[in-house]
């Protein structure tokens, strides 16, 4: 009877909290966005797991001596995991688009506006009641405008780790749906006859220039944002591993297992941060919607400063692939593609959007360097 | 709402700061690129064979020194039934195997 | 012997709760693989085209458009061999570089 | 002179002690094991070669500092080596067998009678004089019944981490002894006529039942024993990997490099618990003892239960597809196809073992998480 | 330079201790070759078919049953051609597929 | 303006000191190494980028809670990485050639003179004003001689880590030298006819005396020197995974995955400890110009070696395979290989260059293992 008793006690029926329950369910939620609608599957399938198994009563996932514990403290709070994939995508990033068309770059840049916007309406936000963001806070949240998932995650980690969880969870939410908030924006902002500009073929980029990239990009990150590299100084490397043509095995294992391994632990760890008490608040909800705002107002300054090129050079940029700029590696890049072929059915962007694509990720982990060095202090 | 103003304005310099950094520093980038990349360029061009092809017709050469022109399609396309049945094979075998 | 009992009773108490939750929570399972898994069974099948023979055919697609019946076991068995002699080679590199 | 006087004192031979002989050459014994025999060789040979490096003196590698000290408690001790291990399980385990005939899960559940005598067995073994178990220990040595690995380390590691050496020699060896062990009984408890019964083709399983099984199992676990989600959760995060279709890359590595990688190291660190003190007793020959008798419990008791079956159902099962119940996958199924073949020639069996064979690892993950609730505390 | 001493004759007592190690060890390695590992040898010698061939083999007769002789020098350019291009369209797509 | 002060404070040209700008040009000369020259590209290529990162003002990539103090406390500091290495080393080793000719054993002894008089030689060099070596200095900076890594980072490790950086330096640098430092000596220490010797093909070697021969080692060094187990031990484990057959899942990983992971944080960690002030002094010129007194010492010893053992043996050995003692796997063996055909050529001395060849790596780990005995203490 006792030993009956114990084992009803045990359960989790008897145990569970609403916000546990409520938890539970969004983990559900996130892992239904995965499989049946891909969203971002690789890294919201284990966060959404994450957040499950978080959520148990009793079995103590996230306390001290917790599995999920280990890996967060171990992989996440040191910033080791994002540093990782970071690595590994870098070793899978190819910049001859963007060496072989540099102003592309500018296109990368204007995007980060989503960011830096999102911040001061981040701030703005504390006048909604129960909302109370400090600036560190506010800069956490703003990256997410940066549509690079470890950029995000790196930074919430050293700002407001206490809000990783629903800023990792817009993040790759809002990277998953650039299929769906881009292409109107980029309609409403261009003409027709602009959606239809078709653009030279690019030039071939030799291995030289390819191998020197990184470490020039490194080599200006020490020089004028050293707080910026961690993220960029790994990335570089990856890029470096991939491009020298001595150390194939190292590279592709980046691409491959080592980031394969790492995805699955910096997805449990930061689905372990998806706990009723963080995660169950209003702040939640007005970070989904800064999301919202900075994914718009990224995509917007890309394909505006696409034009304001257009105004000022002979060669022209077809503004949509502007709107790759917020990085959301390939995927913003492919959705320019789309919106392209729609307009002009010979019309094949995919390789200059590239471009602004990739300056996007170099764009956002310079802008969460800048935040690190003026708010992290 | 009064409280909020130096958050705001500090917020407000964080907005153009990091915006005006951010072009500075790719737009730095893109000087970099088109002056010493560009000048690296022209010094160490590519190989003239393309690495593609290079690695395929050293790796025929190894084999058997034929030309590959005029294969039929049907036997590539054999060939490729084979490979992808071997793949899968093998990766049957991988998966059952524990 | 005597100061085991009590140690004995909760083994016992313990196997009994033990077998009968395994069985309670397996059976569970039984009823919901039944029930709720029979239910999403029904209501989203499988595409009718199967997976593997998918795969195969729009690789082939993609390459020649060519049909793959009526080759020679003959060519299968080159081809065979030559993806033998391939991967063994590539294990062998892969083995010597350090 | 004092040169070679303090070489000498630091070889092995002026300090070898008798158990730590012993130890060695029960490692060596392991690795014969493992290498001649293929006993269960992916973990039998790093354990094997774990238990003589630990053992060699002067050396320190269990030593504070020690390379397998550093494996032991940062892998084995949190738990993280079996949890991912079993991760990478699920994600080699195809539910198809088992959903397509669901009442295979009663075979794994009976199979799980091995854990529960034993446990009593091992109670009563403290009548014998120098041994005293206590029902941690007791539930320790139990678990070897459930016939597989991750499990048993894991909770070893939880209730009984001075046994755990005896208790993964004793669980993988056994496994490697199944197809010795389990005929015999099988032939004993049937009839000539049960082992010729035919099974009738499995229907096929759709993908969404197999990407929700994992879902409903774990969902159970939560609901009715949190304690074993930890084993279960990572289990079923494995399989859903496998069967979702959206993350074949981390599913692929989940099932080779990381499993491979975890293999080694697991292997080395639960061999480097072979130390003399604590193997070299009476209760590893009493551990050895009850394992045996575990694995020929739970083989009787799945094929009884299938007779039991055969009683109330219109469909026949083949009882010697019960003896599958106890797990130590594949192996258990393959004797049972054996065993069939041998009465009667057309008859495969392999697939309608799968059932009961992967239930059996769910039913000792379940009989484990028990374990944990009622004796954990 | 005299402080030096004492370290001097550490430095060379070692060098001498270390080398006689080094050789002793390795010797004794030499026996244990020349005398255990011989005897082995001798008692357990390798099966005669020789590995690469048996797989090889294996692999054919699973597949078609048919002799690998008489294949064509252009046929195995093809296949090799082929497993090439397999390659490197399947590690493109590993590399861009994130 | 405060904001902008703030940024420019943060920046590295507001922070540079000369030594890290010093440090940072040397970590690139380590990057064009790698990849111009194509000098152990694996290794330096990781190694010149931690240079790099570790030297960055502000970063912290070194200090408490940065990226790679993790990796140094976690990876090296523990010696986890080096013995994952070396095991992977093993994996990748076939001691054939070594078994079918044993009295190679000696050519890869007699190599390990370099590292003894080297560590003579270190110890004379306090006589120059601003070095001052202790007999543990001395003892991890012989070990360059070695001419193996792992062994020279695992040493270097436990007796004078701040000397780590220097000695990988150099040790990687002279291996990746060696086709340049070894042929001379090569040709001035023997005669035309001798480096024309044809050396008689070597026997096969059964598959049970390959499993057998790791074993033995490894049994031998426990018996006569535990200290070297860690090293000789882990590269045991490799071989005996990659010529046991059972574990081949295990030994592909151990060779690939493993190793490459472990390599590129290894190379990083390695880095992070070329900081200025441990790097830039005269001891640093010292190691360097005893690591190619180790080389060119190692290289002749084994030279003089062969010729000896020709006085003595009926069947001659061509004197060129002894610069393959050294180890240097397999480079020196290609050498040597090199240099023969020069002479002659038909004649073939790779296969019989790699026994000297594993045999110097042995010869190193024995004598990393006599060091730590007499010194470590
Ligand atoms: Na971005
Ligand atoms: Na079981
Ligand atoms: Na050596």
């Amino acid at each position: 009877m006792d030993s009956m008793n114990k084992l009803w006690l045990s359960t989790g029926l008897a145990n569970f909290e609403l916000g546990q329950v409520i938890m539970m369910l969004i983990g559900c939620g996130l892992l239904y966005l995965a499989i049946a609608r891909n969203f971002e599957p690789l890294l919201l399938l284990p966060m959404g797991f994450g957040a499950i198994l978080t959520n148990i009563p009793i079995a103590g996932f996230s306390e001290a001596g917790g599995f999920l514990s280990y890996i967060y403290h171990g992989g996440i709070e040191t910033g080791i995991f994002p540093l990782v994939i970071f690595m590994g995508v870098g070793a899978m990033t190819d910049f001859g688009a963007l060496i072989a068309n540099p102003k592309t770059l500018f296109l990368g840049a204007a995007a980060q506006a989503g960011i830096f916007a999102t911040l001061f309406g981040a701030i703005a936000l504390n006048a909604v009641p129960g909302i109370e963001f400090t600036l560190k806070d506010a800069s956490a949240i703003a990256i997410i405008g940066g549509a690079d998932g470890p950029t995000a995650i790196f930074l919430a980690t050293k700002l407001a780790p206490e809000l990783l969880g629903a800023i990792a969870v817009a993040a790759y939410s809002y990277m998953a749906l650039v299929p769906i908030i881009q292409p109107p924006i980029m309609r409403a902002l261009t003409t027709e006859d602009e959606r239809k500009i078709e653009m030279a073929q690019l030039r071939p980029v030799t291995k030289v220039e390819k191998v020197v990239f990184p470490l020039g990009v490194l080599l200006m990150t020490i020089f004028f944002l050293p707080t910026a590299t961690p993220l960029v100084g790994m990335f570089c490397l990856g890029n470096l591993m991939r491009e020298c043509g001595v150390v194939d095995r190292l590279s592709s294992t980046a691409q491959n297992e080592l980031i394969n391994i790492t995805t699955i632990f910096l997805g449990l760890g930061v689905g372990s941060k998806l706990s009723a008490e963080e995660f169950l608040n209003v702040e939640t909800l007005g970070i989904l919607g800064l999301g919202a705002i900075a994914f718009s107002i990224g995509t917007a300054s890309g394909v505006l400063m696409a034009k304001l090129m257009n105004k000022f050079s002979k060669v022209p940029v077809n503004p949509l692939i502007g709107a790759a700029g917020v990085s959301a590696v390939p995927m913003a890049a492919r959705v320019a593609n789309k919106v392209g072929l729609e307009a002009n059915p010979h019309n094949f962007l995919l390789m200059h959007a590239m471009g602004p694509n990739v300056a996007g990720v170099l764009g956002s982990a310079v802008a969460a360097g800048i935040l690190l060095a003026l708010v992290g202090g | 709402m009064e409280h909020l103003h130096p958050l705001f304005l500090e917020a407000g310099t964080l907005m153009i700061t990091g915006m005006v950094f951010v072009f500075s520093f790719l737009g730095l980038l893109v000087i970099f690129i088109n002056t010493i990349l560009a000048k690296l360029a022209l010094k160490f061009p590519d190989a003239v064979v393309p690495k593609k092809s290079k690695t395929r017709s050293s790796v025929l050469s190894n084999k058997s020194n034929t030309s590959v022109k005029g294969i039929s399609p049907n036997i590539v396309a054999a060939v490729t039934s084979a490979v992808t049945q071997y793949r899968q094979q093998h990766s049957t075998t991988n998966r059952t195997k524990k």
